[in-house]
């Protein structure tokens, strides 16, 4: 099959969906004339011209705002936040609004809206370009987070978020955008909500999303030549979470690790580890285990952001302790 | 222009009848049948009976949490937006929304947020989909004098501005925002609202308690908005003859201020005077006009007070499409 | 001993720092002439003077940017955000800035800041003023985040959180803010980063904070009439945490119910829930129960939003399962 | 104003200094020695070296990202400045910031934001301690014409102008956000800088390619700020030669533009020009500064190179006061 990075997958859901559906449109900062600063809605503005490729001043509160009014008008917006550290500057609109609209409109609104943004650290981009931002967001109803690991993926999840009448915050991880695969021509969705076992085993369950999914294969195949047999699980929705891949899963292996390039505390990953405690408590044979940054902002130097990050050697060093728990 | 006398009659009753709703959410607020607080509009009447003449019903309205007349007027059953005040079953979005969330699809009234300056930037999104669906509907929002405080409100008047956005700004000053005066907190040369020129944005700084300037002026904006000419902004300069919520004794500001506002700068009693000087209603007539609402808010209040309570598990209905919440 | 309410226990802590330290200085929408949208700041403008007491515009990003500011300057500010759900609107401030100055800096700048919020729902007030941010702000090295349940504690921990270097989220719940208690005159300090147990138990353990520490309690009661005894903690700091309390109450009882009011998903009490697991397995005779408000916006009718909140029957039901377990 | 030899020189050697600095951090990044991306001032000298010299050592500094000017000249030791940009140990922050986080405090230089807009209202704060301290200093902020879409630029002016906080404003009016021209994203009257006066901030507008004019108009506005008299926007009007980033091919903008910019504009030919016809100085006295200031940056080239890289675990001290994080 073809093959595609996942930055030009994306430029071409994008695509595929702005031909198919007049009432999706794009904005953000420099995504028209410029194509975007990771350059993923190249050639948009030119085929779809000014109206539905909108250059926005740098502000990010009125790019959210904009994508609220318009969706609750009937519009389906996709807006780009250059970096997952800038959505901060549009926090309220995305926790007091996006996420709320449905509900404060009892049901008869709904905030069709997909906001797409560069989250992740690897980059030496330093402590304001570099964070993982899904915690921020998970204690707040109503918004869907997506974080696809694949070209493949992206592509068909974020065409299954454009379509979807939920408020989908949609994480790209910037190290990711130049990783090529598999990726059809014709549109497709990925369901939202379904992980995806990457590859079997029976001793340990690896869970990871975006870039933690290719350390978690890492550390599974070096596992594997000592006879350790995990199952990693691509998460690929991170709200709403599959647990039915998760509890099968733990009902086989009965242990887990979980894996996240933000810090430790308050990660992400801690609502998987209490709702497989909550649920599957009598399979468990070890304590859940976390791999994640440390607690600290992501430093700039090589040397320092490497030491921020999980590596691969944190997640065969828990597998073991728990596999020899 | 030259009013009908329909209009003015409308202008009036409207008034008249944003007053009386808002008496009778005071006193129920305050015997304790109204839960949570309430902002009321009284002494305000006006601007929100004048500008909301000049809309029509496929027009976005961006009320804010001192607007119980916008919603009013907006087009939805009026029954139902005191039995939202209520928290009624029978409220306009259920009771799930209150005195702050007053929200009517159908008449395009998206005054859902409590969160001061936040509309500013929402506001741009309805207009902007008017504007690419080539529709002539015009998106006014709402906000008062403390809220420029917001940086939303510059950036939104910058895209304004930029895009041609059809958007009615109505800018309440009511001179306070809470305890603050607007000139305690604010920087600003003659006018709160030339703000707005940074952007080229004509502003207009008006009476806000002369309902028939105001809605010549909202008019006139309207119709710039419509056909294509962009954004304005409306100073309204006025005043609440209530503290900030219902209830609060608002002992920043002195008692010779409100006075003034209420003898001499009623809004209603001042357009009263002018169509009976101008002869175009008598005070009989009016009289009437005065008991048909309070005729019509009894009826919203017993609908209000003998509707239901929501039942409790609608408090977890319609959080996400097409996925249910666990409830208890 | 002398009885004040919570809120007149902030305000003499308030008070009493500005008096010793020149350095303390409030600012917030309305605390000056007013004394607060709570009353909280009250006589304190009239004793400090406009200099010290400021009344700002509302601008929250500005409060809290003047805030980081004068605080790396070396003054020491307090700042009010009226309610927790506003503070959505300075979030940048607060992530991006307060919480990693002193990082950036290397260590050679100090962010000395306070900033106080009401939070919390049953206030009849719907979603725009009932929320609770705790898992809004874990995931964000930096952070201390102090909520106080008594009167005696408000006191003490807003004067140990004033004196403290770093910035500190301080969370003052508004139904608290009536409450009576007893109070010393003197200032004093309750330790940060310290638990109580507020009742003894040896069959489960119950961890709260705020308002849902009565909720416990009152659970707890009604549960030692059915001979059930369970232990009662009262976090008084959600960040960091102290481990040693819930660590020894768990090694006790083996079993644990979290509770707090924000919603389910990405509840602030997965972290806690996860460093049990990771630390305690051993020790868990049963699944870690969280109890916590719904997956929704908090509505507004009075019925809505009880039904939202958590109940003591939540606790109850909990507590019995796991004990059977 | 008539400027000094001493001054003049002064002024000269910053710009050339400033030159020759984005240069070898030009060179250094492309050839893959510096970590990340690297945003460069170069055709904005005389911007930031007009400015630091109206600035004493304790003025509050807030650069932006494009500033390594303003970081070199702000007393940092400045081989240190670079060893930061190279993600170094010797780093001003130890490695930990680089580029867009070049911090000191000594000479209060806090130029640790890379999100556009939050300084402007941080710098609320330090003006503030100024004013409350009762100490001279001023706060002196940069920020770009994009920047200027931001919400927080109005929620800080509105409040220094209500404060008389005494800050300086600058605004380097480089035409382009990275894309975007001024123009693109913006509505504005005449200026940029013109939505100062909303509230009642006086703004003016310079040539920022003209360092002398750029360095008596910041010394006036800094004058006026330590007398109290509140803050002042001054909108420098320059061009910045490279893309938005170092390697950035910046195919947004016509080429002719740039050519104009720097041969035409060149803030350094233009002062050495002057300097040159005033005889105030030789051409050769010039040159011979030119190789100074390339001595100079040689200097800290090494220093920066044979630094050693930070010790990884370095990476989580000073999260908190007073606590530890775990490591590895
Ligand atoms: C972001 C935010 N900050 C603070 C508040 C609290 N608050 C509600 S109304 C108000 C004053 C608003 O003043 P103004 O805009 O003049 O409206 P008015 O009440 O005078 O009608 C404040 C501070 C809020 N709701 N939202
Ligand atoms: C809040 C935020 N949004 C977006 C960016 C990405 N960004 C960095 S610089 C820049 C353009 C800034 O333009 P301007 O203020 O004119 O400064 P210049 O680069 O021209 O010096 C943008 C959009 C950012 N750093 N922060
Ligand atoms: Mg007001
Ligand atoms: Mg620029």
């Amino acid at each position: 099959m073809r093959k595609l990075s996942f930055g030009k997958a994306i430029n071409e859901a994008l695509d595929q969906e702005m031909e198919r559906d007049e009432k999706v449109f794009v904005l953000g900062e420099d995504v028209a004339k410029m194509g975007g600063d990771f350059g993923i809605t190249r050639g948009l503005w030119k085929k779809y011209g000014d109206k539905r490729v909108k250059d926005t001043p740098l502000s990010e509160a009125a790019i959210l705002g904009i994508a609220n009014g318009a969706a609750m008008a009937g519009l389906r917006p996709v807006a780009e936040i250059m970096f997952a550290d800038f959505i901060t500057e549009g926090y309220d609109q995305l926790v007091n609004n996006s996420a709320k609209i449905h509900f404060m409109f009892n049901g008869t609104v709904t905030c069709p809206l997909v906001v797409r943004t560069a989250n992740g650290a690897g980059f030496h981009a330093a402590y304001h370009h570099s964070q993982t931002p899904e915690a921020w967001f998970l204690n707040v109803p109503g918004l869907y987070i997506v974080a696809p690991s694949t070209p493949y993926e992206a592509k068909g999840l974020l065409i299954a978020s454009i379509r979807d009448d939920n408020p989908v915050i949609f994480l790209e991880h910037k190290l990711l955008y130049e990783m090529e695969g598999e990726v059809p021509e014709e549109p497709y969705m990925v369901e939202l909500g379904k992980a995806r076992v990457r590859k079997e085993g029976k001793d340990a369950t690896l869970i990871a999303s975006q870039r933690m999914v290719y350390l978690a294969l890492e550390a599974a195949e070096e596992l594997s030549k000592e006879d350790i047999q995990v199952e990693v699980i691509d998460l690929r929705t991170l709200f709403p979470l599959d647990k039915d891949a998760i509890f099968d899963s733990v009902a086989k292996t009965g242990r887990v690790v979980l894996v996240n390039e933000a810090p430790k505390t308050g990660n992400y990953v801690n609502e998987i580890s209490q709702t497989i405690n909550e649920e599957m408590f009598e399979f468990l044979k070890a304590p859940i285990k976390r791999v994640t940054g440390l607690d600290a902002p992501t430093a700039f130097a090589p040397k320092l952001e490497e030491y921020y990050l999980p590596h691969k050697e944190d997640i065969i060093r828990e597998v073991k302790e728990i596999v020899e728990y | 222009m030259n009013l009908s006398k329909e209009t003015l009659k409308e202008l009036y009753y409207n008034m008249v009848l944003i007053r009386h709703f808002e008496e009778v959410v005071d006193e129920y607020a305050k015997k304790g049948y109204i839960p949570g607080f309430v902002h009321l509009s009284t002494g305000q009447e006006a601007c929100q009976a004048g500008v909301m003449k000049a809309l029509k019903e496929t027009d976005y309205k961006f009320p804010d949490h001192r607007s119980h007349g916008v919603c009013l007027l907006a087009g939805t059953p009026k029954e139902r937006v005191l039995a939202e005040i209520f928290g009624k079953k029978t409220g306009i979005s259920g009771g799930r929304g209150g005195s702050m969330h007053i929200i009517d699809i159908k008449c395009r009234n998206m005054g859902f947020n409590a969160i001061q300056g936040a509309n500013l930037v929402t506001c741009l999104g309805t207009a902007f989909a008017s504007q690419y669906n080539n529709t002539q509907d015009v998106t006014a929002v709402f906000f008062g004098d403390g809220t420029m405080g917001r940086g939303e409100v510059y950036e939104g008047m910058n895209i304004a501005a930029k895009w041609k956005l059809p958007i009615l700004y109505v800018l309440v000053n009511n001179r306070y925002a809470i305890s603050t005066r607007v000139e305690d907190v604010h920087s600003y040369p003659e006018n709160l609202s030339d703000r707005a020129q940074g952007y080229c944005i004509p502003n207009e700084v008006i009476d806000g308690n002369d309902v028939i300037a105001v809605y010549e002026a909202a008019s006139k904006a309207v119709k710039r908005a419509r056909e294509g000419e962009g954004p304005t902004v409306l100073e309204l300069l006025t005043y609440r003859w209530q503290g900030m919520f219902s209830g609060d004794p608002a002992a920043y500001r002195p008692k010779e201020e409100v006075e003034i506002w209420k003898e001499e700068r009623c809004p209603i009693k001042r357009l009263r005077e002018k169509l009976v000087q101008d002869k175009t209603f008598t005070t009989e007539e009016l009289d009437k006009l005065n008991k048909e609402s309070l005729e019509e808010i009894q009826g919203m209040l017993k609908y209000a007070l003998e509707s239901p309570e929501p039942e409790p598990e609608e408090a977890i209905k319609h959080v996400y499409v097409g996925r249910e919440v666990q409830g208890r």
